[in-house]
């Protein structure tokens, strides 16, 4: 159990919830915890790179704070050439074809959590605060930079190559559909 | 009264991925080495093979025929007596000894395939970091300046793919449309039904919605709500879930 | 060092260079390399929910195989991973022994067109476009990429099966038959 909750929680990358482990292992969520409190004192005994923090009411795995600079370096060495993740390039395409678009216009595409990658590609300055959206909470909308145009030899959004494709086994009222959709979204 | 579908009777082959996957299971199948091959008798199965996938109304690749024309050349080679030799090297070429070649290299990689099989399985229970946020599989990060254009439509387009394929997909044709109205019904519907506790943003839009046709028309639907004061919608922080709650139910969460 | 390097391995959700590290972190790579092994070893020793394995040149953290199963449940990924088909499978089996190839080459061996499964391995990034070859018509090369090694589970090409085990269950006149030919082939 606690093997597979140190696994769980390495690829989780976000909050773990005991209840939701629980459920889906079919055991009694204070098992769940017990073996998640008890694997947090083993990483403290441990002292190595990591540690189990609990945050948002869930369980997570992170680095120590005394890295936090190195790490820095590691991830963002000078003159090394920039990558993107699969996860953060399918947000990037999501935002490039449909800007400005907000977390959660994208997450609803993706289906999965996708503020992580986000802050990733604000971090590369390939997305911007655009504007908020004149909806109840405001959210913020993003739309791609002059470096994101850059980095994919674009001259404009327009050079993008056209999403028609992706229509081609749909029909013309599809077709209308996105468009009017598209239509809304921007407005 | 009904007819009666007549049963085909069932032709055990295999299916070959092309002619040399025939031949070499010709070959096997008279267990005989591959540099010693039976050439008149191998030939023969092997028209009679094509015949009968020809009686079957299958499509054959060109290459099955190239093939054919290939061992029928050789059998003619092997039946004709040879001819006396002007020199020592053209005596002892055997006209069978490039086939022979072509299915022993083609036999080592053929056996490669269930290897690679099993370390593609096994490296497929290695789960990596953020797993979750990459849907079915793990890719290498790309490179800036590696990337194309092009990489973006194709991201872009896996993930409305993915949307396509999600778990409660409908297996019957899909002709169905969601038109304006009928998401919009269908979203109110949901909104009163989880009453004062809201409904979540995301899972409006993906739990009934597969097709990215069918998301797009529910975003739709939803902001036409919006629009008409149907609903109303709220965040309670930044990237905090974005809950959608029914306007006639304002008053009733005030009286609490 | 060895903590700092966890820490990393846990982050970087890629692949690390040894190389790279000590470039950034300015010491030699033999002692990042050290420590690195150093820190798989403690991994296995530990039998905990992860190990470091080493794939496509780098190190990398990961789950271990048995929990395989129950991480995919608690993931609940959105829908099964497409699997190479067979004539893939050889078609790359091919790539990957012989490369660079052409197209032209791959068929002769496999008897049939493979430009489909080919343009398959090129949006899978199984394969790139290497350079071309110098005959007339310039046709193009094929190599096998990084992502092929990762999605095999292999640190180098070296690890690719030998050519040879095919023969382990085969007779004698078998092999002495293969080698023959391999000789006439590589003459």
């Amino acid at each position: 159990m606690k093997e597979l909750l140190e696994a769980y929680l390495f690829v989780a990358g976000e909050p773990v919830m005991p209840a939701e482990i629980a459920k889906t292992m079919q055991v009694h969520p204070d098992d769940v915890a017990e073996a998640l409190n008890e694997l947090m004192g083993e990483y403290r005994t441990r002292d190595g790179g990591l540690q189990i923090v609990r945050l948002a009411h869930g369980y997570q795995m992170a680095t120590r704070e005394e890295h936090a600079e190195d790490i820095a370096k590691l991830l963002d060495p000078p003159g090394k050439a920039n990558r993107l993740s699969k996860p953060a390039l399918e947000a990037l395409a999501i935002v490039a074809y449909r800007q400005p678009v907000t977390v959660a216009e994208i997450e609803s595409v993706r289906g999965v959590a996708s503020d992580g990658v986000l802050r990733t590609l604000l971090e590369k300055k390939m997305v911007y605060e655009h504007s908020r959206k004149a909806v109840p909470g405001r959210p913020i909308l993003y739309a791609t930079t002059p470096d994101f145009l850059h980095y994919f030899g674009l001259d404009t959004l327009g050079d993008l190559p056209s999403l028609d494709f992706e229509l081609s086994d749909e029909d013309v009222t599809a077709r209308h559909v996105i468009e009017q959709a598209a239509g809304l979204i921007s407005e | 009264m009904k007819l009666m579908a007549v049963a085909l009777p069932i032709l055990n082959l295999p299916v070959f991925e092309g002619p040399l996957d025939l031949l070499l299971h010709l070959v096997r199948e008279h267990k005989v080495e591959i540099a010693d091959i039976p050439i008149v008798l191998i030939t023969e199965q092997y028209l009679a093979y094509l015949q009968s996938m020809e009686e079957r109304n299958l499509t054959l690749a060109g290459e099955f025929f190239v093939m054919a024309a290939t061992l029928l050349e050789i059998k003619s080679k092997m039946l004709l007596p040879a001819p006396p030799s002007d020199s020592d090297e053209d005596a002892g070429v055997d006209p069978r000894e490039e086939i022979a070649q072509r299915l022993i290299d083609y036999e080592r990689f053929k056996a490669l395939v269930p290897l690679m099989q099993e370390l593609e399985l096994d490296r497929a229970r290695l789960f990596f970091r953020g797993q979750g946020a990459y849907g079915d599989e793990y890719e290498l990060p790309v490179e800036f300046g590696t990337v194309s254009a092009a990489s973006l439509l194709s991201a872009l387009s896996k993930v409305l793919e993915r949307a396509d394929t999600g778990d409660h997909q409908i297996t019957s044709v899909r002709r169905h449309r969601l038109t304006l109205r009928l998401a919009m019904h269908k979203l109110l519907a949901c909104v009163k039904e989880n009453g004062s506790d809201g409904l979540v943003f995301e899972d409006a839009l993906l739990e009934s919605g597969q097709t990215h046709l069918d998301i797009v028309m529910l975003f739709l639907a939803l902001l036409e709500m919006l629009r008409q004061a149907m609903v109303r919608v709220e965040q309670a922080a930044v990237f905090a879930p974005i809950m959608i709650y029914s306007q006639d139910l304002a008053g009733g969460s005030a009286v609490q």
